[in-house]
């Protein structure tokens, strides 16, 4: 074991999977001399050279497109948005092509590459800065969706999302990238796309989150274990396709549910959950499942308004209280 | 570095390749005056765009590529998928929507693609494939080999930011790339004057260093000619170029529009420039074939067609109990 | 009251607010001499003038950011997307500009933009033009979403959005263009954004729809009438912000909900409505709310597969029974 | 149409007009070396883009400009604001995230607005704000003011698709607004030369037919001479101008980056052209002003910015529950 930061986990998975298949390259704004905004990238350029590791200008648009080339022809490129939001830019390359064009080739191409970077709401960066693109990508076919909580999870599902076939959207949470965690090293860590994580077994409620809400999850727990609560808590993970069989399970056992999402309320990933949930496990329902999400404003740059806006662990915690008692 | 072409050596092509330059360009013809016929009779639906009067453009180009060369194209497809030797059956199926179309059936008129002729598909978005073809050009550099990827666009497409970005990157790295703009002086009703403040669209590689030319696109000796000279620039990793031809689309800009908008006098002044009697003259001018020879050729192209449109009719349709298959890569 | 098609009811509907505000203006491709692509914006350049009336070059993201930049400026643009699809290349542009400007300017500026043009599943138009932008853009804070299924709602709405303050993203439907209608004339038809329509009174399910599947479900009523069924039809017609008091109202009558939507099942609007409606009226609900929408799947070119990706009437008379039975 | 400067006349400004100059230029140095100490002291977050060096070019342009006219920027907007005479206590008390900031505190520093100076914004995207610009001139085209829009925006910003389509478009329109590139030679770490083919980027006017100049963005005067040509063509309704002012920053990209990658020598080297002292050595060899007036300057201007801060630290901050106010234009 080592111990590594956030960034660092996703530094050697793309390292070690550069190493693993020499079809595998970067490219994005600032990834090679800078080494990647929050230095995912740092010294690549170095050891696999500058067409491996390829600084780009900005545009988003086209470079998101060359990498749809690029996939369609035998490589397998990871595009850097140095902000997800930025990736707005490239919507309709990452969906047309990234989503659809396998379906729309009669499965003739493939278009392996991982669209990562930061995303989530950060430090006082403003609305622009702070947006949350999982859910407005969620609705697309064809894509998968990622989202790491630990450096753990960080490097195995990158690892798998590079060598997937499909476009994989990598949402990193840019106030995770210095989070500290215990990595199995010389060791391959290759963690399956699709399947949740449980991070605490209980029994009298479903928790469902995932990215940086995790960890205030796991900071409500804290106060709801000592209070007597059993949360069945779980980490998504893959947000497209979602583990309905871990989620069924515990639903089963626990026949309440809580969704902490830092996406917005409305339009969210939650909303989803919530109709498959009702779809599935209806007649398992003992209170109506809840949301608890950003509120639906563009992230306020004061910092007590931000804090406001997003899910914090006494949220949590009331929710969970409302819900179970 | 906006250049002028050589000029053209007195017998520029030999009777093999003047026939095959024939061949090329009537079956683009020929095939697209069946499209209109099927789609007025309700065989293929959606919006068709036609190519007919962009034929030198086409087979100026892919004549002259590899077949492990790319070629990617917008929604006026059609041609440019059988220039670069995609079987006019599998392209005629796919308008049918047939199970034996090119893009088996899920594609339709603007999303053909034919991995097998490295034919990287029709965009239905405006300017969209300009990047995926420089990506393409990337890739054949990053893996060592001397692939050309040709891109084929119109004069609107030249507005649109991908179009600036795309020759940005492809002039910085070098890439094997050729910009191919088909410039028929029109964006459906939008006027190219009326929307491009600079006309002369080769005139803009010099905002990225890179070769620019504009070519008679109504005579395909002299695209062939420009296109011979990109190629081997390309091949041998000297980079990408931007390759402007004056053409026409003798149609409407698909078979929806009432085509109201263009001069009758401006349709009639090109309608001369026709490049596949034009090229007709050169042949038997330098004799290198007979209105006879051409008749024969014409006769087979007309025969592989209806062969193709049967073809296409007698195939079956994609079962809809496979309505979600090729979505995800993990579906065979 | 006088026959129009859905096309021209939009053409009245922006004539009459150009000719009431001078302030009000179309741009886009071919909104000019063409007309519009489906002759919504028809020889208004005669009358009204180019500038009023912008031939813009194909260049969506800039030509949306200038309707922004116009807008805060005091015009009132309307830009035609000549299919609504091709509006993921101004995403950033409406997202961060159309939905989020005002409040990151501390409610300095407004952007009264309306963004139009068809959207939905036409017939046989391949992958790229038969998008659901409503879903991807539903999550966008400080947006307004719209989707009339007939002419008097296509005219009534378009003129409240274009008097609405915020942006408002107008989806109409690319197979109801030449639908016919009668319409009160020499009349300001304007009907207020946010109200839902009620099409039919009944009390044994809710049916909630909106856009071309509106016309599915009258279809399917007929033979559900016949059959004894009667269903409580609301056309949603504001996709944001819904009619949450209609809709409350109805389900507290029925008790059961089923959803109708041409967008794609995950990730579309029809999962946040199931939330709200268990948010709101979990107690009322004698089933869960079942959503009928398209698959999730790049609509395939074919016709026949092109036709089961979206809800067909007898979907729908399927569903209610298995909802009411 | 890329165009030489006319050479300047002996004195181009009178006392009071370099005074103001002067004063401008100072006060956005000032105001940014403020800013570096309140953002480590904690009293900032987020992304902050400083703009010391660039002063000559945010002077240069709005001291011409009349309170009707639009300015637009960029992430690296304080100084752009302050000359568009937005105060320093709005600014500051909006980086400080108080209700009292220009933004109410809900933009922060890459979201400065102030509808009463028509200072149309900070864009937190890069090339977001060009065509906000360009639609702001078209704007007073149609309503048929002489007004002119100012956007200004870094070279990185001119490989980015909307710098293409805007120019285009307002070339096409003859739209009264003024592209002014601030050429710093680095996009974060990315240098120029790595990401722009042609790096002489007035010279993409010519792809447009505008009027493209370039000058030195460490000399006032120069830029000034620059903007005047450039606004009265937009005043008289003749169209758009790509103004490029070779320019550098004295800091790192922002506060957050370790600037690790810019040369010594080439730092060292702009720094010799800081265009605060080239300024005070020209009004001291004119006898247009004295050291001690200067100095005089100098005091007022680091108490304006104190005060700044003072007022920023005892502002409010936004009630959080007026959280969802501003969010729909219904709410005031
Ligand atoms: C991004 C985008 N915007 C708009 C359209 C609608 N559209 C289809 S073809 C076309 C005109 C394109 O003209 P040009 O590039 O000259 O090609 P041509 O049709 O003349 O071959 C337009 C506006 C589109 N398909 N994609
Ligand atoms: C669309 C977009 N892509 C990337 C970024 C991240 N980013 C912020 S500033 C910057 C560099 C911009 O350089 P330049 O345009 O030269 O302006 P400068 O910072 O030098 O003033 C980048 C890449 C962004 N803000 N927006
Ligand atoms: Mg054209
Ligand atoms: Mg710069």
């Amino acid at each position: 074991m080592a111990v590594k930061f956030y960034f660092e986990a996703l530094r050697d998975a793309i390292y070690e999977e550069m190493v693993r298949d020499p079809m595998v390259m970067v490219m994005g704004e600032d990834v090679g001399h800078y080494g990647g905004s929050y230095k995912a990238t740092k010294d690549l350029f170095k050891e696999f050279g500058e067409l491996r590791v390829l600084d780009t200008p900005i545009a988003e648009n086209s470079f998101a497109g060359m990498a749809v080339g690029a996939a369609m022809t035998g490589l397998r490129p990871i595009i850097e948005g140095m902000n997800m939001g930025f990736l707005l830019l490239a919507f309709s390359q990452i969906a047309n092509n990234g989503g659809m064009l396998r379906y729309t080739s009669g499965g003739q191409f493939t278009v392996p590459m991982v669209v990562r970077g930061p995303g989530g709401v950060g430090k006082q960066l403003g609305a622009e800065h702070s947006q949350r693109l999982e859910a407005y990508f969620y609705g697309v076919p064809g894509l998968k969706i990622v989202a790491p909580a630990t450096p753990t999870d960080a490097k195995g599902l990158l690892k798998a999302a590079i060598r997937d076939d499909n476009t994989v959207l990598f949402f990193e949470h840019v106030l995770l990238y210095n989070l500290k965690d215990e990595i199995p090293d010389n060791e391959d860590v290759v963690i399956p796309l699709g399947k949740a994580n449980k991070l605490h077994e209980g029994d009298d409620i479903t928790i469902l989150t995932y990215s940086r809400q995790v960890h205030h999850c796991l900071q409500a727990l804290k106060t709801l274990k000592a209070e007597g609560y059993q949360p069945d808590l779980i980490d998504l993970r893959t947000l497209k396709p979602l583990d309905m069989e871990m989620i069924g399970e515990s639903v089963r056992k626990t026949h309440r549910v809580l969704i902490v999402e830092e996406d917005y309320k409305t339009g969210g990933i939650g909303g989803e959950i919530v109709a498959l949930i009702d779809e599935y496990f209806f007649d398992e329902l003992d209170a109506p499942v809840m949301r608890l999400a950003s509120k639906d404003i563009p992230t306020p740059y004061n910092g007590k308004m931000e804090a406001a806006t997003i899910p914090q662990p006494a949220d949590i915690i009331q929710a969970v209280k409302s819900l179970v008692d | 570095m906006v250049q002028e072409m050589p000029a053209p050596t007195k017998l520029e092509v030999n009777r093999t390749e003047g026939l095959e330059l024939y061949y090329d360009m009537v079956l683009g013809r020929t095939f697209e005056d069946m499209c209109a016929q099927m789609y007025y009779k309700g065989r293929m639906f959606g919006f068709v765009h036609l190519y007919n009067g962009q034929e030198a453009v086409s087979t100026g180009l892919s004549t002259l590529l590899r077949a492990d060369d790319y070629v990617s194209s917008t929604y006026r497809d059609h041609v440019h998928a059988l220039s670069k030797k995609v079987p006019p059956r599998a392209v005629m199926a796919e308008l049918f929507g047939k199970v034996t179309g090119c893009s088996k059936g899920r594609g339709g008129s603007m999303h053909l693609f034919s991995a097998e002729h490295n034919f990287l598909g029709g965009y239905a978005f405006v300017a969209e494939g300009i990047p995926v073809a420089t990506g393409a050009a990337f890739s054949a550099k990053y893996r060592g080999t001397d692939q050309v990827s040709v891109n084929f666009f119109g004069d609107g497409a030249t507005n649109n930011g991908a179009f600036f970005e795309s020759l940005n990157m492809a002039a910085l790295w070098n890439l094997p790339v050729i910009y191919v703009v088909e410039n028929n002086l029109w964006s459906i009703g939008m006027a190219h004057a009326r929307a491009s403040s600079v006309t002369d669209i080769y005139k803009k590689a010099l905002a990225f260093d890179i070769p620019g030319y504009q070519v008679d696109g109504m005579d395909v000796l002299a695209v062939r000619r420009a296109a011979k000279t990109a190629i081997e620039r390309a091949r041998r990793g000297e980079g990408p170029t931007l390759l402007e031809c004056k053409t026409y689309r003798f149609r409407g800009h698909s078979l929806a529009d009432p085509d109201e908008l263009r001069d009758p006098a401006e349709k009639e002044f090109w309608r001369k420039q026709d490049p596949i009697p034009k090229l007709i003259r050169y042949l038997i001018e330098n004799e290198l074939a007979t209105q006879a020879e051409l008749k024969t050729i014409d006769d087979e192209i007309q025969e592989r067609v209806e062969d193709a449109v049967r073809f296409a009719e007698d195939s079956p349709e994609p079962p809809v109990d496979e309505i979600y298959r090729f979505v995800h890569a993990e579906d065979e």
